[in-house]
């Protein structure tokens, strides 16, 4: 009954008091509540309903408000690739997902426990990533016989027992919400659009999660129309009510506040985490932005993000196409700027000509992936591990460049902060691997302090050094100088024509070419010196190492946590840093009996780990579906290694 | 006002501006003529010079950076513009020059050009134009005329190709004018009008490539036809050419029309007055689209219109989101909207 | 003549065309109507219903070749014109439709599609311009009006639009005509026409996105506004307009100006008499230019000139060589010019 | 003396009998002749001089003129990089290399055993390709102060010494050339461009070679101009009669003419033979060749090539950009043309988004990369074995193409063709390698017969087929069937989203996407069923093992030979199919000792095969110089490890 405390009396992990609605208070008006309320550790809730209704708010906010009751959380929204494909029908279903918990979770879960399915499609095409024997929330106005033909159900699968096995709550939603606000006189189109918000009391109810921080944001997002504050304060009181009322789930649940660690947190996705994680690079620099880039899903929110933040004097050139945005971007780095671009898969290939140009001029530059499902224009709404060799390979000629993998949303924030701090020191383009899965999804954050942040230091060339050479590079990290026009004294061309070493004129002289081609190897080779090195989770000798990179960490973690607690002899190596590897790769490596790489495409990292360390056996677990691992596949594919 | 290029008086001169590296096209290509005339330019224009940047795509032209001792960027084929961009937008203090040929900026580099023309920024593009890829050595480019014979077009080509100046009327261009690669006076005056010119100032350079095109622009580079077959626009002038004077171009209802002074009592006075600075662009789309030998060839500024330019825009919603932004700093953003803490 | 597009008596309807996909666009966007449209006009063309190609690119609008049971290509985005470009040199005697946004067309796509207006390729392509990309939810477009407040311009776009009418005269295109979402009589015509100019035809559609962009061509479609903001051309006609057909549009010096009939004595005489054959681009690139409030927006054919398309010209070289090259197969080939034996 | 006699004496490999100017029949003028004529096994002959000398022609015409004699030959040209540099610049000089044998050859040769230098730029620039001891022939008339300057001698290098250990042969050219044409009236400029046939004359002599095939290609090409044609047999001649008078080198050398398999043989460039094999391939499956490209060194030449020949209904496209190049390409292809883009390192990169499309949508399609020297523009002129890795892995996604690498110019013709086979019968895109190397090199090349040419079957869908869909697959390929716009009954969508199995419909399922991604694979992988398996150079197991690929064949096969010849326990395998590798490439591996992989970059192949077989140890050597590799170089690195 925890959370029905008033917050000031909770355990000491909340820092708000929560002076409104805190209805369920008084203990006294629950004396009717039949039912016990049952402690859960996690809980997955899936929202699903047509793209015009509104779910990813609805997940987001109710992820905010359990994220005030001391919950941590994970999310996940399911676009349809439609923007809003005919009402009803399959093609148009959104989802969002929200995992909450009472101890650290890292993905936005499996399989739901609760799926809210606000029409027939949804139903249908949300069931199969529902938990048997969970609950599912129906909008019985929603399920007639129009619903289920466009749906394409044959018969009301309400009645048809494909429900049995779950606790399905049925609720008249539409005709209840209308029935809150009529005498308010708001119009039909509205209180259609609130439908979410019932859904969501019913939620609030049954997880007995306060309803303050949702009133909140009513106020704030309609402040101008106080009429669809109140209207929506009804619709979710009343969702809250009805719940209460209608006795048919007997008990009600709470995930309990989680042991966090002290600090302040806040909600963000992983585009989100990556604009930021640029704009933090850039203070810590001293230097302005540039992004070029050019929309493309899963990436488009990096740009937009940034785009708001002309007040750090955040310059978006929206390019007209990728390989504008890029070379934009080189413009912008040869003239000072933190020089970044955005993109995905697609865009990525058509960058490549560009990125060798920013190779050979030894320019700083990030270029962000967020991968998507390939090949092609593929399932460009999902996510997948798709672009490791592209950007490992995918250049002509010898290219090398630092290859960051970002491991979680939040991730994403210290990934972009750190691939403009290695690209800026070592003069060298960076790509950023992140996902659909990152990009789209959120978790809790905690905020950093920006002096705890590391510094920026990068090798700007003094006006008028008469030392001075284009291409003459620090002993340390090979990097050449970065002399900015505007300078006096250090006027020089660069481009994509072969340098002279030192001098950087153009040059043919064979045997330059190969010494500047292993230079600027051996220049992001020496990176390894700059960065962390390899951690694994669980014991340093074992019989089974899993082996992951990127987006994929949060789920691996608590399958490998789940195979440890039931005492199986499994570790976790989960790489972040791709090119240059962490120096204690190969070593690690060594000491498991067993080592299986897991990864959402065919087989890339594994290939690029024997290109590496082809001494060592390597299994693989690759799925390519457009959707993340389960902690079953793992765990499944771990003890039948194990067993073997 | 921000965002624009500052001037100072600088004491410049040419050798400020020379390369040490040997320029190393075809002796007689008339890209050398076109360098000098830059060099002439450059320290005139009051700019330190350390301000400038020149950047150019892939091609003979394209080589054109690394003749100047300025910054430069020799970029990838097609690209200038987009690079261009970047460096303008980055800091509007510099003085940008593209340098591109025909192939890199209406064959590959055509989606850049047609954008930086849109967008305005205030950038100088130089388009050496021969009407050929000289670089890879002769094949048909976009500005090719229909049916000629190259190592591509064994036939003659069956392409339509573009007027350069059509195009940048059409994609929204503020400034062009056309010069040839013979007139050094007119190339330094024009290239002096296109610098002064806020916005994107496009000089398309009619240039010769002596190995590749040879005399491609004879008949209006040479003495006995070319003054006949060109007109030089000045502004507010009537439209007058020919060797003796005596020809002129008149507005004929919706076509223009070359006529003869006094035949058929024809005076300066019918004749068109050139007017660059005209909003309106179907006149200055005509006189870019005159080809002789119907027409005389028209040399000079066409176009120049007057409109703000993107970087100044931008410097400028820059300027007002910092001044009535409550967020000054990382820390603030980090800790704006929604938020929870644990203690 | 080779090269073209055969015809035939076929009779066919529109459900010869409708495809068994589900149509996956918003309620209310406007490419319902235009769809519908299409469906229309493909059975009256006396074309085979198997000679029909329809290629896309990217977009909302791209998804287009799904809903038409035809051959047909969704290709990457905004490569459909060098797609189609490749299918009807491939082959042209295919009827090649291109369905394309102002995003796929003008922004990614921008390079390919002047260059297939240059080319001159018989394609007709259909632009949606609803002036914003759909797809990628509601960033602006290459035409979406300066100032627009969208999800990547929170103070407001700082770039100056396209107007495709202006860059396809520019483009040395063909063919252009504009038309509206909302007038299914208008679009059913003018894309019968658009199919019967030999060349590349471009018909912008005028297309509302309910979601990201919704009315941002109202002043040009609602029942109150529309009248006095559209002129509707009619070939051989003056330029009349307005509500009450009391308006017209007269060339005044070099401009276009609005004039009130029956003021100041102008009659209909006064007007200009729309002429889309006329070959010169000056009025042609005005009329299209024409923006409210201050000029009406023009609709119908504004540009329609003949001229040779490429595929016709290569058609007629190959034909050429195979008649007069020695040199008939491979075989030949192969023992042509020097060899030597060793026996 | 073999070459002296009139040509229908000699030993039975020719076939023309050439009536003009056997002037060498007579053994009575050559009376006079002081020294003997030494045989040579082989030869290799540089010609160097400014961009606008002619040495491409001169050494053109050489070659051919050595074949007619019953040499092999391999050629290669050394193009500056400008156009045409300040003349007498460094810069400027362009060279021609020559290598003509009495035994089969495969290379153009290491080093050269003369070297035609006519202005001291050339020599500046050429010394160093030329073998200690080795002939120089200079244009004394350029040996001047301004010549000198030009090419940044500080001194006569006649003079300096520097030139001490060669044989050096002056010859006052221009004079000379001037003299002999006087009488004609031709001017200044035309005796001028006549420099480079005396030369030629002088090595006729040298070698004792036949002008005849020279002066019949004077006859053809100024066949309007008569006085042209005197003027350059005239001085042609009188370069032949100078170095007879000369008496500076006391000997003539002769290569014999080489045992070849009798047939008709032709020189062809690797770019010409790379067209020709499309064409070849487009007459033996019955349609038409539709090329889309843009020029990019060194690709260009394919593109012209083809556009010579419209008389075979090819079409060719010459597009805006590499994209609209290959784009337009996969429109032709879905067409049911025979679809082609070429290009070169940075045009690969750009068409990469491409690439993807047409793995997508299943369509046959020839992407040919004729690789230079990188990253970025890098060295455009020069060749490199830089795109393997990005032709394997350079796409968003997993996108699946066969990858060809053609092994010598000649066989460009044959790769090409068989590009083309597996590309229409198994639908599928195929990447074609070539290199600068071979793309500009010329071999002999032995006319095939087209009825000895494989057929090529497309499976071509059938009008009103009842059973077609679009994904339908067979069992033995995999592959869908073509079916063509203009075909009655089978109108059906394709494009870059992801399909359905069969149906071809757009989908987003989880379970197909994984499907069609591992059908794709497998649909490439099986091509391995139909190329011929790898065989081996050498014993079947033996202590060393030479791996390579690609453009590198010729000059490892020599080296490896003389290695054999040597008695040294090596063996060469060299790769043509890169993906998907013969069936028993593993199985050869694992039967020798020691295996090295010799590639002209930092080590692609090496990655590849690490990846495949990461059971073996693979030693590397790795030259990254614009150049080819030497044949001591491999030796060198051969016997190294052979020691060690
Ligand atoms: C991506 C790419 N594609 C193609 C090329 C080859 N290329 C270099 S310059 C050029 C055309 C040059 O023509 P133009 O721009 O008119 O310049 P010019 O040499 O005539 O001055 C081409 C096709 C290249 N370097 N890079
Ligand atoms: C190479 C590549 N870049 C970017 C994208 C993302 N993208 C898809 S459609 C689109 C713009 C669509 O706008 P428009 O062409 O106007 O079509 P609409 O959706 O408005 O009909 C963008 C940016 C992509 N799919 N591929
Ligand atoms: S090839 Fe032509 S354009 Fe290039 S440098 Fe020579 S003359 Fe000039
Ligand atoms: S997002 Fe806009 S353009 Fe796209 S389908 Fe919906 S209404 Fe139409
Ligand atoms: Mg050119
Ligand atoms: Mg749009």
């Amino acid at each position: 009954m925890l959370s029905k405390l008033p917050p000031e009396c909770r355990i000491g992990q909340r820092k708000l008091y929560y002076p409104y609605l805190c209805r369920n208070s008084n203990p006294e008006e629950m004396g009717q509540r039949p039912g016990q309320v049952i402690e859960l550790e996690d809980v997955v809730i899936r929202f699903a309903g047509d793209s015009g209704d509104g779910m990813q708010l609805t997940g987001s906010l109710f992820s905010d408000a359990a994220a005030q009751e001391g919950n941590v959380f994970a999310t996940f929204p399911d676009y349809p690739a439609e923007i809003r494909a005919p009402q009803g029908t399959v093609a148009g279903v959104s989802g969002y997902q929200v995992h909450i918990g009472s101890k650290p979770i890292h993905t936005s879960g499996d399989l739901a426990d609760v799926l809210v399915a606000m029409n027939p499609a949804s139903l249908k095409s949300n069931l199969k990533w529902t938990k048997k024997g969970g609950i599912i929330i129906v909008d019985t106005d929603a399920f007639n016989d129009k619903g289920f033909e466009r749906a394409g159900y044959a018969k009301d699968p309400l009645e048809s027992g494909e429900l049995d096995g779950y606790r399905v709550i049925r609720a008249p939603i539409t005709n209840l919400v209308r029935e809150s606000v009529k005498d308010l006189g708001v119009d039909h189109k509205v209180a259609g659009k609130s439908r979410n918000m019932f859904a969501l009391g019913m939620l609030y109810y049954l997880f007995n999660i306060n309803m303050e921080t949702t009133m909140s944001f009513f106020e704030k997002k309609f402040r101008s129309n106080p009429l669809i504050v109140e209207a929506n304060r009804r619709v979710l009181t009343a969702g809250y009510d009805y719940a209460d009322t209608i006795e048919v789930i007997s008990n009600t649940f709470n995930v309990a506040p989680a042991p966090l660690n002290t600090g302040t947190y806040r909600n963000l996705t992983g585009n989100q985490a990556t604009a930021w994680g640029f704009m933090a690079a850039a203070e810590k620099a001293g230097r302005q932005i540039f992004l070029g880039s050019y929309p493309i899903t899963p990436a488009t929110e990096i740009l937009q993000e940034l785009s708001y933040h002309k007040q750090f004097g955040v310059k978006v050139f929206q390019a007209e196409d990728e390989i504008a945005g890029i070379t934009s971007a080189i413009g912008a780095s040869y003239t000072g700027s933190i020089a970044v671009t955005t993109t995905s898969g697609p865009g990525l290939s058509l960058k490549s000509e560009a990125i060798g140009l920013a190779v050979m001029t030894e320019l700083p530059l990030v270029i962000v992936d967020v991968q998507r499902g390939g090949p092609s224009t593929g399932l460009p709404t999902k996510s997948e591990q798709s672009d490791l060799l592209q950007a490992l390979y995918g250049r002509n000629g010898e290219a090398p460049v630092i290859i960051i993998a970002a491991q979680s949303s939040g991730d994403c924030f210290y990934a972009a902060f750190e691939a403009t701090k290695l690209s800026l020191e070592h003069m060298t383009p960076v790509i950023l691997l992140t996902d659909g899965y990152l990009a789209n999804g959120s978790e809790m954050f905690r905020i950093p302090s920006m002096k705890d942040m590391p510094a920026i230091h990068p090798p700007i060339a003094q006006a008028n050094d008469p030392d001075y050479k284009p291409y003459l590079r620090d002993e340390e990290k090979l990097r050449r100088q970065w002399a900015v026009p505007g300078t006096e004294g250090l006027r020089h061309r660069v481009g994509g024509l072969e340098k002279w070493d030192i001098t950087g004129h153009v040059s043919h002289d064979p045997l330059n070419h190969q010494r500047m081609c292993e230079l600027r190897e051996e220049k992001v080779n020496r990176v390894a010196n700059f960065i962390p090195k390899q951690e694994v989770v669980g014991p340093e000798e074992n019989d089974l190492l899993v082996v992951s990179w990127g987006g994929t960490r949060g789920v691996i973690l608590e399958a490998v946590q789940q195979m440890q607690a039931e005492g199986k002899k499994v570790s976790m190596m989960h790489l972040r840093h791709i090119y240059p590897l962490p120096l204690n790769v190969e070593e690690i490596l060594g000491r498991y009996k067993k080592i299986i790489v897991c990864e959402l495409n065919l087989g890339q990292l594994v290939k690029y780990l024997k290109i590496n360390f082809p001494q060592y056996k390597y299994h693989q677990l690759n799925k390519i579906q457009g959707l993340p691992f389960m902690v079953k596949e793992l765990v499944d594919a771990c003890n039948a290694l194990l067993e073997d | 006002m921000e965002g624009q290029i500052k001037t100072q008086p600088v004491q410049l001169t040419k050798d400020d501006f020379v390369s040490d590296q040997m320029v190393k096209w075809c002796p007689g290509c008339g890209d050398h003529a076109i360098l000098h005339s830059v060099e002439k330019v450059f320290p005139e224009l009051g700019i330190p010079k350390e301000n400038f940047v020149v950047v150019s795509g892939i091609g003979c032209s394209s080589r054109f950076p690394y003749y100047m001792n300025t910054y430069g960027i020799h970029g990838i084929h097609g690209r200038a513009a987009a690079i261009a961009s970047g460096v303008k937008i980055s800091n509007p203090e510099l003085s940008v020059w593209m340098i591109t040929g025909d192939g890199d900026c209406m064959a590959i580099g055509g989606n850049h050009f047609i954008h930086v023309l849109r967008r305005n920024l205030d950038i100088n593009i130089l388009l050496f134009n021969n009407k050929i890829y000289g670089l890879t050595k002769g094949q048909y480019s976009p500005t090719t005329p229909m049916g000629s014979v190259t190592k591509t077009s064994p036939q003659g080509t069956i392409e339509h190709p573009f007027n350069p100046g059509e195009l940048v009327i059409g994609a929204q261009g503020t400034f062009f004018a056309r010069v040839l690669d013979t007139n050094p006076k007119m190339m330094t005056d024009i290239f002096m009008d296109a610098a002064r010119h806020k916005g994107t100032s496009l000089v398309e350079v009619l240039q010769n490539c002596v190995i590749f095109n040879n005399k491609v622009h004879d008949l209006i580079t040479n003495k006995a036809t070319k003054d006949d077959n060109t007109i030089i626009l000045e502004e507010g002038k009537p439209m007058i050419f020919g060797k003796d004077n005596d020809k002129g171009i008149r507005l004929n209802g919706l076509a223009l029309e070359v006529v003869r002074l006094g035949e058929n009592g024809i005076t300066e006075k019918d004749l068109l007055v050139h007017d660059p600075d005209h909003s309106d662009t179907g006149i200055q789309m005509m006189i870019a689209g005159m080809t002789p030998p119907a027409f005389p060839m028209a040399l000079g500024v066409i176009r120049r219109v007057k409109q703000v330019t993107y970087e100044v825009l931008l410097e400028n919603q820059i300027a007002h989101a910092r001044e009535t932004s409550p967020i000054k700093n990382m820390d603030d953003l980090l800790r704006s909207g929604n938020t929870w803490s644990v203690e």
